[in-house]
């Protein structure tokens, strides 16, 4: 039953919000003390909630908070004595100032991680701290600001139980519109970026913007409820938005859970609250912060949310775990790959018939690294329709070529042609969009997503706008995301794992994984898929499946493929064609059985001698 | 001409410091690939040793410089084994955030267990002020100034020497070339960690013994210290011992003359300045250290 | 699904009705009796326990503890125990937090500001509204003293204007010929409510004068220095507390500034200063203390005091007890005679009535220790006490030197 | 000397390397051969501790030193020679060796003359840094750094791998000297030849299981070899 609600779209997006609502009852039964820390606390829960995307699902940790909620408190606060603003609409004005200074701060903050990352969010946070201080004609300086009571319609709002409302309302609907991005697309491509950001860039996944626009919204939040609370504080100053307030809303996310917006929600009102409530030790609050933060990170790194959900029973990822990934490893596929539903993308284009052009032509493609001539003017050309194998022993080259080829690492030289367009610098939304896609050698699912949201992602529609306006599309179940459903059911069922559609993809078998990669590749209907290694590390029979799958993929949806791949047997056996690479060159080429028979190839393998160079 | 000679030799003194708390964080970063955070706690930590040991018990100065480096070593060493050994298999993001958070505890344990603002530790060489005549002015030259000038880049070059050559040091040096490649040599990871922050410890302890005098004892020591080693240690290259000697001083130089020549609210803006402008245009520091080609 | 939308409706006009009602209840009367039993009274108290001023609201919470604890030793007042809840609160949005805390929710018959300035003008606003008697012990900003307000007291530590008055005096005193002076000033609250109540006195004076300013917390003054040293003052005030001023002082001949005569305001003046400046630098500096001893002075009530503290919190840490200490002890004295002559009827209007009228109030009237100035209201003077002591190291220590 | 019974590894749930058993005496030669995938390295990077051992024994000397740290059995005289090096590309070459002549504190190390005797390139590179030689001298001071911590068995990662012609027959002659000091030896090949050159015993690996063991003479005439390889 929980499950069920859980996956209600409308419960899932509109819950979160429904607890500040909570708020309101809450104050009716204290008194204005209780009602002005409720203020505060539903505040705090919108900025955990922010924080909890932004740290949770960008994975980046910001000590800038507090220059964020200044940005808010002193913006609104200034527009409204000084221009004369109403309250409402300076506390909307607030946000657009919050996601400036989001923007400018993650435009050069996200080329870096981890600590550089978190230096310069400390930067951000001490130049606003300082602009404050020393900017005094304007913020008042170190002395503060004095904050006029809110007023909202024409009235003034100074009692303590009216604020709490305004803040509650305004409050839950920021919350909604978080939810709807958090758990809509773009929070599930967040998910993917910080899952496996090679496999993310793969499809389409602008890292950089998606992180920008994490920054951008998350401190447009913060910044929302900050200005909500100003007149609350009657005076800010800087010290009520220094380095320490950010570090201890840092807090919110982790000890409250970062996997899903509910951590920040529960993180940022328990420990807004919790303070009031340990008044009579609150010498040791921040003592008692710290030791929660570091105990929750070693011992329970879910935070309150796995804590609460493994009490309740709820943890459908332990569920998944619970049941094994073992049992239905070897699922075989469908019998057939159906043809797809009429969800198929525009872009698709009938199999390439006999007077198609070449799925792939290489003409002399090199790749130097350093002293080493990793690819050597390789020239390739791979016929619609076919399975073409590409062999050679560990550092021939091939994974160079493989990443020229898809457009990974640029080639030095040389060009690249899929279909007779030449894609030797398209970036990756305009390869998908001519019917080009990819596995990869090291199983590169986003773990966390479900298996119909990584199918999902394969669709490609993923550039920030785009992928914002999923996410209110999903909210409402549009036709575009029913369509984008339907097009992934197509896939994972062609592929014989929609029986898992919504188990995290990290609990999947290794094998299960590769499928799920394949279903990813093929939901966008492609024409052509570079495939990475599809068989390493799997076992024997795994194999024999795989095979069997890519081939009926290419016979039925007339999928060309080019395959990597060390297992020789599984390429001889899969393949229509085959090219022997060795210290960067193509040795030699042709049907499979005869390739591994010829003596170069021997040679290149067993350091059997050559009859002559 | 006094005026400048006076302010360089100010930024001198404030650069050692800071070199010292940027080379014990190098050496914690470099063996083990942890960012400390809590490294401004420890420099806080030794900082308030000295205190007990000059002001609280009255023991000789020289006991502070004996006793600290070892006892803020072994503190070091403990928070390695207690919190960061279990968390090594934990990625770097929540290692981060573990030391961010470690690094307040730090502070707000010393804050309760002296509930002051400030304690005022005296200077280690007292005396007259030397003064030395240029033209008609005069240069004036505090004995402490010189002290911890040379003091501490004596100490920095020590560590710089043990990192180099000692056997300890090249143990650390195979284990952030390669992990691997260290422990095939016999290094022991859990040894050389711990011994990377017991050396990493000393050095931020005996960063606090000279910081002590001209910077008081107080929570705030311990935030201060760290964003300066961070940034003394981003101009170096943040791979690199002489790169943070060299940051150091570059960092208290830049601080001391933006402060005399241009305004007070400068000083505190021109590390982050300094750390921005080489985060985005030579992310590899000023002083990168030569590095081969990867094996 | 309507009756959804209904339920929902519904609620929603409950809230509404909850809300109007809510905010037509109004503020608490006037002639409050809350927090008054008939065995107890209780007084409620905020300052910062961490932070940038916790060494007010530390000593601020410890030297009220401790006259608390006296008077009830000494059967409390009128037959009622004092009972004191102090509240931590550092930035102003936390002083409003714990002053509502107190006054609305544990009903605090009196409030205790032993806040800095900062966490004084956060609460100005709301006392007022309120009218709860508020006792302001620490905050020299005029935020809190201008409008005048009945309910509203102020201890020992004065206005602006007496202090800086007092710092000018001494600084001519030492040099009587000075043609100019340096203004040294932290950029936080008080430090800035000091340098402008400092600005039109010099003015006035008709002397040249430099300002420079330093961030709270500030260990390098080398641009300030600088500045004093090419204007070539020869007296400098200093607004800030004792570290800073410490360190100020203690870097002036690094940077040239040598022979200078140095006044520091009364949080400066503080034992820890002295190993900070070093013995060599002690010489020139002088201040005003708002107390008539100095807690490292050894005349007999200073040391009773001192046994009585060390007695109840141990062994006193470096720079403890400090002004605050001894203002938060001698101001509960104060507090405790205003609410005795009040009355066994005891409410805000005679509390407020008896206080203002409350004339040379000292702790030996109650039998506490004499450590500070005595105090005088009226009803339209809410200034206790503005005696100001004046300070010299002495023997590596402080001194309140007799006028 | 060696003896492993039952090994598996695996990472995560992911089981690489099944049920393996195979023993070393001193001065013996085994080779591990197979294709790319089949379990060869995780097999010796678990004998030598860089991987947890999942199931199974590893007696070495007497000891199980299963799940024991890398360094420790280094220690004890089992020293790995890993495919990728694993070098310290900043440290000289004599640096490295005196790196690792720590190793040996029960043992009387080898000295870095002894090495270079070995090596004699070794010996003319002493101050240059390992990031900067050539493939086949960071082989080389690769082998040197294990054999100086004077072990009694050495665990051969694919060391032929990326190396010219020339160099793989020299490694054959440094192989057959370290093997006739009395050193027991396991070889990680893809390489026939060598391996045919140096091997008394062979094991075939093959989706991280034994598909074929027997002596050496016998394995190169196998069609299990090319089957592991090709079919």
């Amino acid at each position: 039953m929980f499950d069920r609600l859980r996956r209600n779209r409308a419960f899932r997006n509109l819950a979160p919000a429904a607890t500040v609502v909570l708020a309101l009852l809450a104050g009716l039964a204290v008194d204005g003390y209780g009602q002005f820390v409720l203020s505060l606390t539903v505040s705090a829960i919108v900025i955990g909630a922010a924080l909890t995307m932004l740290v949770g699902y960008a994975r980046c940790i910001t000590l800038a908070t507090g220059a964020m909620m200044a940005l808010g408190a002193y913006g609104s606060t200034l527009l409204v004595i000084k221009l004369g603003v109403p309250y409402l609409l300076a506390v909307l004005c607030a946000g657009i100032i919050g996601g400036i200074g989001g923007f400018l701060l993650a435009v050069p903050g996200v080329r870096f991680r981890g600590h550089n990352l978190a230096m310069v969010t400390l930067v951000f946070q001490a130049v606003v701290v300082i602009l404050l201080r020393e900017w005094r004609d304007v913020t008042g300086g170190a002395e503060g600001l004095n904050v006029p009571p809110p007023t909202a319609f024409g009235m003034t709002l100074t009692d303590d139980y009216a604020v709490l409302v305004l803040n509650v309302v305004v409050c839950a609907l920021v919350l909604i519109s978080l939810a709807v991005l958090v758990n809509g697309a773009f929070g599930k491509n967040l998910r993917a970026v910080t899952g496996n950001e090679v496999g993310a860039r793969a499809f389409g996944i602008n890292v950089e913007r998606h992180l920008i626009a994490a920054f951008v919204a998350s401190s447009a939040i913060i910044a929302v409820a900050a200005a909500l609370n100003a007149p609350r504080y009657r005076i800010i100053d800087p010290d009520s938005y220094g380095v320490i307030v950010s570090i201890f809303t840092l807090s919110y996310p982790i000890v409250g859970g970062m996997q899903s917006i509910w951590g920040g929600v529960l993180g940022g009102g328990i420990l807004r609250i919790l303070p009031e409530l340990l008044r009579p030790v609150a010498d040791f609050i921040e003592l008692f912060f710290c030791i929660l933060v570091i105990a929750t990170i070693m011992f329970f790194p879910g935070g309150i949310v796995e804590l609460l959900s493994r009490a309740l029973r709820l943890n459908r990822e332990g569920a998944a775990a619970a049941a094994g990934p073992e049992e239905t490893r070897l699922a075989g596929p469908a019998e057939t790959v159906s043809p797809s539903p009429a969800a198929s993308s525009g872009s698709t284009v009938a199999p390439g018939g006999a007077s198609a052009p070449a799925a792939l032509i290489t003409q002399r493609v090199r790749k130097r690294y350093g002293a080493l001539q990793a690819v050597d003017d390789v020239s390739i050309e791979v016929a619609a329709g076919s399975l073409h194998g590409l062999m050679g022993p560990n550092g021939a080259g091939k994974t160079t070529l493989f990443n020229a080829i898809s457009g990974f690492t640029p080639a030095d030289s040389g060009r690249i042609e899929c279909f007779g367009e030449d894609i030797t610098a398209a970036p990756v939304e305009a390869r998908i969009a001519i019917g080009v896609t990819r596995s990869f050698q090291h199983v590169a699912v986003f773990p966390k997503l479900t298996c119909l949201d990584n199918v999902i992602i394969g669709l490609g529609a993923n550039g920030i706008w785009d992928t914002f306006a999923r996410s209110f599309d999903e909210s409402v179940n549009g036709r575009r995301s029913a369509k984008e459903r339907e097009a992934a059911r197509w896939a994972l069922a062609a592929i014989g794992i929609d029986g898992k559609a919504e188990a995290p993809a990290g609990t999947l078998s290794l094998g299960d994984q590769r499928r799920l990669e394949m279903a990813r590749a093929i939901v966008s209907r492609p024409r052509l898929i570079f495939l990475d290694e599809p068989v390493s590390g799997v076992g024997h029979q795994e194999a024999e499946l795989l095979k069997e799958l890519l081939q009926r993929i290419n016979t039925d949806l007339g999928v060309t493929m080019l395959i990597v791949e060390h297992n020789i047997k599984f390429l001889v056996d899969v393949c229509d064609t085959l090219s022997v690479m060795s210290s960067g060159r193509i040795v030699a080429e042709g049907k499979p059985g005869d390739v591994i028979a010829r003596p170069e190839v021997r040679e290149v393998y067993f350091g059997e001698k050559k009859a002559a160079p | 001409m006094a005026e400048f000679l006076m302010v360089i030799i100010g930024g001198l003194k404030i650069g050692a410091i800071y070199a010292l708390a940027a080379i014990g964080l190098i050496v914690i970063h470099k063996a083990t690939k942890t960012v400390n955070f809590a490294h401004g706690g420890l420099v806080m930590l030794g900082a308030f040793a000295a205190y007990l040991i000059v002001v609280e018990l009255n023991w000789p100065y020289w006991l502070a410089y004996v006793l600290i480096p070892i006892l803020i070593g072994i503190v070091a060493t403990l928070l390695e084994i207690t919190i960061l050994r279990p968390l090594r298999r934990a990625d770097l993001f929540i290692v981060i955030v573990a030391t961010i958070f470690l690094g307040i505890a730090l502070s707000e344990t010393f804050r309760l267990a002296q509930n002051t603002e400030m304690l005022a530790v005296p200077a280690a060489i007292k005396g007259p002020p030397m003064m030395l005549e240029l033209g008609e002015d005069l240069i004036i030259i505090t004995r402490e100034q010189i002290w911890v000038c040379l003091g501490a880049l004596t100490v920095g070059v020590i560590g710089l020497l043990i990192f180099r050559y000692a056997p300890a040091g090249r143990s650390m040096r195979a284990m952030a070339a390669n992990v691997r490649g260290a422990q095939l040599c016999g290094y022991s990871v859990n040894r050389v960690y711990a011994i990377a922050w017991f050396v990493g410890g000393a050095l931020a302890g005996l960063a606090g013994v000279f910081a002590a005098p001209s910077h008081g004892v107080s929570p705030e020591l311990a935030i201060s210290v760290i964003t300066a080693a961070f940034v003394a240690a981003v101009i170096g290259g943040f791979d690199s011992l002489l790169g943070a000697i060299i940051g150091g001083l570059l960092l208290g130089l830049a601080e001391t003359l933006s402060a005399a020549y241009v305004s007070s609210a400068m000083k505190s803006a021109v590390s982050f300045l300094l750390l921005f402008v080489v985060l985005l245009w030579r992310p590899e520091g000023l002083f990168p250290e030569a590095k081969g080609r990867d094996v | 699904m309507q009756a959804f939308w209904k339920a929902i409706a519904r609620a929603a006009t409950g809230l509404a009705v909850a809300a109007v009602l809510a905010v037509s209840a109004g503020p608490a009367a006037q002639a409050s009796s809350q927090g008054v039993t008939d065995t107890e009274i209780t007084i409620g108290a905020l300052g910062a326990l961490t932070g940038a001023t916790a060494f007010i609201g530390g000593p601020g919470r410890d030297g009220i503890q401790l006259a608390v604890d006296k008077i009830n030793e000494a059967g409390g007042i009128n037959g009622r125990k004092l009972k004191l809840i102090f509240e931590h609160a550092f930035t102003p949005a936390e002083s409003v937090a714990a002053a509502k805390k107190l006054v609305e929710s544990d009903k605090v018959f009196v409030l205790i500001l032993a806040s800095g300035s900062t966490g004084a003008a956060a609460a100005a606003n709301y006392v007022r509204e309120t009218g709860v008697a508020t006792y302001n012990i620490y905050g020299a900003t005029p935020i809190i003293r201008k409008p005048f307000a009945k309910n509203v007291f102020h201890s020992a530590i004065p206005g602006a204007e007496v202090s800086s008055q007092a710092m000018i005096d001494r600084a001519f005193e030492a040099r009587p010929k000075a043609k100019k002076i340096g203004v040294l000033a932290g950029t936080y609250a008080f430090p800035q409510a000091n340098k402008k109540a400092t600005i039109p006195l010099l003015k006035k004076k008709g002397v040249e004068f430099v300002v420079e300013e330093f961030d709270q917390g500030s260990r390098d003054f080398t641009s300030q220095l600088l500045s004093f040293a090419r204007a070539r003052v020869e007296a400098v005030l200093i607004f800030g507390s004792f570290s800073e001023a410490g360190f100020a002082i203690k870097q002036g001949p690094e940077k040239g500034l040598t022979g200078v005569t140095w006044v520091v305001d009364g949080s400066a003046v503080n034992d820890a200063i002295v190993p900070i400046l070093g013995a060599e630098n002690t010489k020139n500096v002088w201040g005003y203390y708002n107390a008539p001893y100095f807690p490292g002075q050894s005349d007999a009530p200073i040391t009773a005091y001192k046994k009585m503290w060390t007695a109840k919190y141990g062994k006193a840490p470096q720079g403890r007890p400090n002004l605050y200490d001894l203002v938060g002890y001698g101001s509960t004295y104060v507090l405790a005679e205003a609410m005795k002559n009040a009355g066994k009827n005891l409410n805000w209007d005679s509390l407020i009535a008896a206080w203002s009228s409350l004339k040379n109030s000292k702790p030996s009237n109650l039998g506490g220790v004499e450590i500070t100035f005595p105090q005088s209201f009226s009803k339209t003077n809410h200034q206790g006490s503005t005696e100001l002591g004046k300070a010299a190291i002495k023997g590596g220590i402080w001194q309140v030197v007799p006028k | 000397m060696l003896q492993v019974t039952n090994l598996r590894v695996a990472y995560g749930p992911v089981e690489v390397v099944h049920d393996l058993s195979l023993s070393i005496e001193a001065g013996g030669v085994l080779a591990i051969l197979g294709a790319n995938g089949a379990g060869k390295t995780s097999c010796v990077e678990a004998i030598a501790g860089l991987l947890p051992v999942a199931q199974g024994k590893v007696i070495f000397n007497g000891a199980d030193i299963a799940g024991r740290p890398a360094s420790d059995i280094v220690r004890k005289g089992l020293a790995l020679v890993p495919q990728l090096r694993e070098l310290f590309p900043n440290f000289g070459v004599e640096e490295t060796l005196e790196a690792a002549m720590g190793a040996a504190v029960d043992r009387q190390s080898l000295t870095i003359e002894e090495i270079f005797d070995y090596f004699p390139v070794l010996a003319e590179r002493r101050k240059q840094l390992a990031g900067s030689l050539s493939g086949g001298e960071q082989q080389m001071l690769t082998i040197g750094r294990a054999l100086i911590t004077n072990p009694k068995v050495m665990l051969l990662d694919e060391p032929s791998a990326g190396l010219a012609v020339g160099i793989v027959r020299g490694l054959i002659d440094i192989i057959k000297r370290i093997q006739a000091s009395g050193v027991g030896v396991l070889l990680v090949e893809q390489n026939l030849e060598i391996a045919q050159a140096v091997a008394d015993t062979c094991l075939v690996l093959a989706t991280g299981r034994t598909v074929w063991e027997g002596p050496m003479s016998e394995a190169i005439h196998m069609e299990e070899i090319r089957e592991a390889y090709f079919a």
